[in-house]
């Protein structure tokens, strides 16, 4: 790192700021007994996590961390400490020994371990050499879209994605089996009294709503060329679902967007990945191979260099591949964590002290 | 890109950041619930106008400049809202505004903990 | 440059991962458990992340160096660090775990929305959502039915 | 193998792509389940992609029977840079075991789920059921180190939701649940700080790959950093002994289906991916993986073989009993790895789907008079055995595999498991398993003592025979546990080409 300029420097130095403050808001996190703060400090941390990697060349990382971990993970911890309780309690002396033992001892581990990689930001270590590098020379060539990281994401490893998308319907399904889908039945009440002096809030909120589904799309659309997919767009779809729900009241909300339908909609983006998938594979590809994605006989009338590289003749099914396989993230994601939210906006919350089973 | 033009840019953004740090050091040091919300509000809305102006003018006119407007107009829609939903919640949670009597400040630290659950 | 300042940053993402996992291990509280879990995560993605650092490198997305912003990222660095390392003339960072971490932070909010709704089920069925009081009724009840 | 070349029955082009659709038609299931109608829809889809599984789990052992190794890369891209599924014998007889399970399994819901989850979510069970499936199965077939991670999450997270859901039975569920997500999910994490600290030494992500490149970083503390952390986070995951305390309670409260399935297949996935980590991608004649395999999980084997035994005794609740008696069995399935040698990796093999046959036909027992014995006690199932001959004759057989009664395949894949170390020079390990499997006959004879000559405690429901729908699962369990002690060739060939594998995958 000897023959570098200056702004490597500077960059550093906003690296190790940015990981001071995550150090702080951890320990805060950790000492902090109010659910509520502790959930706060928890989206504190994300968007610093989110701003950190954006520092650290990761723009894709970082907008998914600010919308997943600032964004939605804290609306449903929210959600969960309305349902539950709001404040933890105290653990005595002894019992906090025991764990700050063996982190210690694990971190001890890792420490003494990470000390053997090669220094950090080093282009030649093994992990920046060997793989990535490959990706960085031939993926914009093999695949046609100039962000590598959806190159790397949608198509060579195109399949941990479809994985991605199974693991957060996985996750829909394990909230509706614990939570129900937020019956419309149970006969929520919903904050009449608010209508009135949330005049403003309504109003911002009608104003937000076609601009963030906007967003969304250019999100979606524009994955290939910059940072964003379906996922991201997922998630802000999702967002502006609960933003209406928040504002406007669930009952409204259920009716707009149906449960029923929510349901479905996590099913049939998996369905639709999958499908592309086998598509692939009834013209003679490997599973997810989108170059096999036209028969040959339609791939043949395409003109060639329509899309980027004349020399490549193959971008047009990578591209609508991907085209695709992200549309089925974005409705996977979306309905996934519509319908999560559903379930704990709409179970009623539990006086305090009663027990009851199901 | 012309040298000045980067000087001021530079120049708005630190002014931005450093109207941010008075903004958290008012959410530390003012009294009550009203207070803070409107240093955090106010000076944020401030801070983050002159960062993205300082950014505009240092990138010069460019698909970037209307990004950042776009940002702009975002920050001044949601960031208003949110500090009028805040203050909302607060006094139809009960918290009572600060307002000089000594009396009354007791019982608006009270508050301070945070909002009370229902 | 000595170690501890080359591994610095390792270092301190090694001890935000010890915190999560403390504030897991030492919180009988199930929604604090989750929040640890939530910070051991994410921390697990800063590892990977500074792996993927390369110094002087941009986004990895591909920058046409015809015109002047790729010349501006291109001009930045030493011609001979940019020949020996960069693609095309810009230097990237590396995408492979960039995608890894995207990935496992879908699998850290299903986790989250998961272990909520197990604690929501929890609270419901027992009133509290202390580990502690959880074991202490699940032994009192298995006391007091005759066997 | 000739049995597998003769079976292979399916259109070529299908064949060739068998080792995606094996993972892709539980998951499509999956999906059809949740749009199914109603409940008699999402119970046909369940049987029929666990049949569709079956079938591709079978051309796959076609494929390797013909070519030693199937390789298929998807999307086209092969190793490294895409990810590739790599299935040898062992792969593909962990398929076969899984899906054949997860048939039987499947079978057994249509009436095993009407009693324990209401009628509105059996969708989503199911659903839940596939997912897990198509989890374990992309487990044990893919290349790739973190594709390993995505898949050990989509069976687990599904699975903590589906282990909770026996709350309807039981409360304690929902705590077990929680700490098996909490117990889970760091070890997760944990195998994902290994990958990264593999990944950061080799700069791959692909198993071969990595085993080629750090053949050469023995000495590598990052190397070693991520043998350790994928060790214990698997370890967490496979129950090893000190780590299963989230084990018992959920498979004790756990729906029966899900106690069923698990039993039989989540904790053997972890442990093929220990040993294929232990033995394919690091190798077992390294120093430190060799002190790991010798001093370290050796004796936490044989402790869990011990220590585990003696709870189940004391442990007053049926269902507990069995789990602890999992913990206990898999400590056999790692001793015989800990010998490294293909004698005793192929009897731990071997000992893994003994058990697997065996632990699912328990549970499927256990479930089918849970619809009319609804305690938990051991005493309140007393005089079951007389109520409900055809079902608890079913647990008595597979119950005498579990203590290792000779002419069962328990007592012969034991039998396997002591030769090995007896030709390994470790007689430690005949004592251990001598002293465990006197634990085994007290825990069992107890449990076949209740059921069958005690009186039935006055005041409780008498025990019903199992419904036609869980008798044909269960019976086709005990007779092949049955069957494969007089006649143990096939699983013993599966077991020892696995262990062939292991080894010979490194050249």
């Amino acid at each position: 790192m000897t023959d570098l300029t200056r702004d490597i420097d500077a960059s550093l130095v906003i690296d190790l700021s940015l990981l001071a403050m995550l150090l702080v808001l951890a320990v805060a996190i950790a000492r902090t007994r109010q659910l509520l703060a502790a959930i706060l400090l928890m989206g504190v941390y994300s968007l610093v996590c989110a701003v950190w990697f954006m520092v650290m060349d990761a723009p894709d990382v970082a907008f998914t961390e600010a919308v997943v971990g600032a964004g939605v993970s804290t609306i449903i911890l929210l959600g969960a400490i309305l349902l539950t309780h709001g404040h933890a309690e105290k653990s005595s002396a002894i019992r906090l020994l025991a764990p700050a033992l063996a982190a210690i001892a694990v971190g001890g581990m890792l420490v003494y371990a990470v000390l053997d990689l090669p220094a950090f930001g080093n282009p030649t270590s093994p992990a920046n050499a060997h793989v990535s590098r490959t990706y960085l020379e031939v993926a914009s060539n093999e695949i046609g879209t100039p962000n590598i990281v959806t190159a790397v994401l949608a198509s060579y490893r195109g399949f941990d994605t479809l994985g991605e998308a199974t693991v957060i319907f996985a996750a829909a399904v394990g909230v509706s089996l614990m939570l129900g889908f937020g019956d419309l039945s149970a006969g929520r009440r919903t904050p009449d009294s608010m209508g009135d002096h949330h005049v403003v809030l309504g109003v911002t909120a009608k104003l937000f709503v076609p601009v963030i589904i906007l967003f969304a799309l250019y999100v979606q659309f524009h994955g290939d060329l910059g940072p964003g997919g379906g996922f991201q767009a997922g998630v802000l779809l999702a967002v502006v679902v609960i933003l209406h729900a928040l504002v406007f009241g669930l009952r409204e909300t259920m009716l707009a967007v149906r449960p029923g339908f929510v349901r479905g909609g996590a099913a049939l983006g998996v369905l639709l990945y999958a499908g592309v998938g086998l598509v692939c594979i009834v013209n003679d590809g490997a599973f997810l191979d989108y170059d096999y994605l036209f028969p040959p006989e339609i791939e043949a009338q395409i003109p060639p260099g329509l899309l980027g590289d004349p020399d490549h003749p193959h971008h047009w099914g990578q591209h609508f591949g991907i085209f695709f396989i992200e549309l089925g993230v974005l409705f996977t994601v979306a309905a996934a964590m519509i319908s999560i939210f559903y379930g704990f906006a709409g179970r009623a919350p539990v006086p305090p002290g009663t027990e009851a089973g199901q | 890109m012309a040298e000045p033009l980067n000087l001021i840019g530079g120049g708005l953004a630190i002014a931005g950041a450093l109207l941010s740090l008075l903004g958290a050091i008012g959410v530390l040091r003012f009294p009550d619930v009203y207070t803070r919300i409107h240093a955090a509000s106010i000076t944020d809305t401030g801070g983050a106008s002159l960062m993205l102006l300082g950014l505009g003018l240092i990138s010069g006119l460019s698909f970037v400049t209307l990004k950042l407007a776009v940002i702009w107009a975002f920050i001044m829609l949601s960031s208003p809202a949110a500090a009028h939903t805040l203050a909302n919640a607060a006094f139809t949670s009960g918290h009572a505004p600060w307002i000089g009597s000594f009396r009354i400040m007791r019982d608006a630290s009270a508050g301070k903990q945070g909002p009370r659950r229902p | 440059m000595t170690l501890a300042v080359t591994h610095l940053n390792y270092i301190v993402v090694v001890a935000l991962m010890m915190i999560g996992l403390f504030i897991v291990f030492s919180s009988g509280n199930f929604i604090k458990r989750m929040i640890g879990l939530a910070v051991f995560q994410v921390s697990t993605g800063l590892f990977y992340i500074s792996l993927a650092k390369v110094a002087g490198g941009t986004a990895p997305i591909v920058v046409d160096v015809t015109n002047s912003d790729g010349q501006a990222l291109a001009a930045r660095l030493d011609p001979a660090y940019v020949a020996l390392h960069g693609v095309d003339g810009v230097v990237y960072s590396n995408p492979l775990p960039h995608v890894l971490i995207l990935t496992a932070i879908v699998v850290g909010v299903a986790t989250l929305a998961v272990g909520l709704s197990i604690a929501v089920r929890v609270r419901e069925a027992y009133g509290t959502v202390e580990a502690d009081e959880v074991a202490q009724l699940d032994r009192s009840e298995k006391a007091g039915q005759p066997a | 193998m000739i049995f597998f070349e003769t079976l292979y029955a399916a259109p070529p082009q299908l064949a060739a792509h068998a080792p995606a659709l094996l993972v892709v038609g539980p998951l499509v299931g999956a999906c059809a389940a949740i749009l199914a109608p109603n409940s008699r829809w999402a119970w046909m889809i369940s049987v029929a992609a666990s049949i569709f599984a079956v079938w591709m789990a079978l051309c796959i052992a076609g494929e390797v029977a013909r070519g030693g190794v199937v390789d298929y890369a998807m999307g086209g891209f092969g190793p490294p840079l895409g990810i590739a599924f790599r299935i040898d014998w062992l792969g593909a007889g962990m398929a076969l075991l899984i899906s054949s399970i997860g048939v039987l399994a499947a079978l057994y819901s249509g009436h095993g789920l009407r009693s324990e989850v209401i009628q509105e979510k059996h969708n989503l069970f199911q659903a839940g059921f596939l997912l897990c499936q198509a989890g374990l199965l992309g487990l044990v077939s893919t290349g790739d180190a973190f594709n390993a991670f995505v898949f050990l999450e989509i069976s687990s997270i599904g699975t903590y939701a589906l282990i909770a859901v026996g709350a309807s039975r039981d409360r304690r569920a929902l705590p077990a649940a929680f700490n098996y997500l909490v117990m889970g999910t760091i070890g997760a994490t944990f195998f994902v700080i290994g990958v990264g600290f593999l990944y950061a030494a080799t700069g791959t992500l692909n198993m071969a790959d990595i085993a080629a490149r750090i053949a050469t970083l023995n000495d590598s503390r990052a190397v070693q950093a991520g043998f350790a952390f994928i060790v214990v986070g698997l370890g967490l995951k496979a129950a090893v002994f000190p780590l299963h305390g989230w084990l018992p309670g959920a498979y004790a409260y756990a729906p029966s289906l899900i106690a069923v399935f698990l039993s039989a297949t989540a904790t053997k996935a972890a442990i093929y991916l220990l040993a294929r980590f232990a033995f394919t991608v690091f190798d077992p004649a390294t120093d430190f993986v060799h002190t790991f395999l010798v001093w370290v999980l050796a004796p936490l084997a044989a402790a869990a073989a011990i220590v585990c035994s003696i709870q189940a005794i004391l442990e007053p609740e049926l269902r507990r009993v069995l789990a602890f008696s999992s913990v206990a069995q898999v400590g056999y399935m790692l001793m015989g790895l800990s010998l490294a040698s293909v004698a005793g990796v192929s009897a731990g093999l071997l000992h893994l789907g003994a058990h697997a046959l065996m632990k699912a036909a328990l549970f499927m027992a256990l479930g089918g008079v849970a619809m009319s014995v609804r305690a938990s006690a051991l005493a309140d199932f007393a005089g079951a055995g007389r109520d409900a001959p055809w079902t608890m004759t079913a647990f008595a057989i597979s119950a005498a595999g579990l203590m290792g009664l000779p002419l069962t395949f328990g007592f012969l894949t034991k039998f396997r498991l002591i030769e090995a170390a007896l030709s390994a020079n470790q007689v430690w390990i005949v004592a251990v398993v001598a002293v465990s499997s006197l634990l085994g006959l007290i825990y069992v004879g107890r449990m076949l003592e209740a059921l069958f000559f005690k009186p039935q405690p006055p005041g409780t429901a008498r025990a019903v025979e199992a419904p036609f729908g869980v008798l044909i699962p269960l019976w086709i369990l005990a007779l092949a546990s049955l069957w494969f002690g007089i006649d143990a060739s096939l699983p013993e060939s599966l077991a020892n080409a696995g262990a062939l594998a292991l080894f010979g995958a490194r050249p």
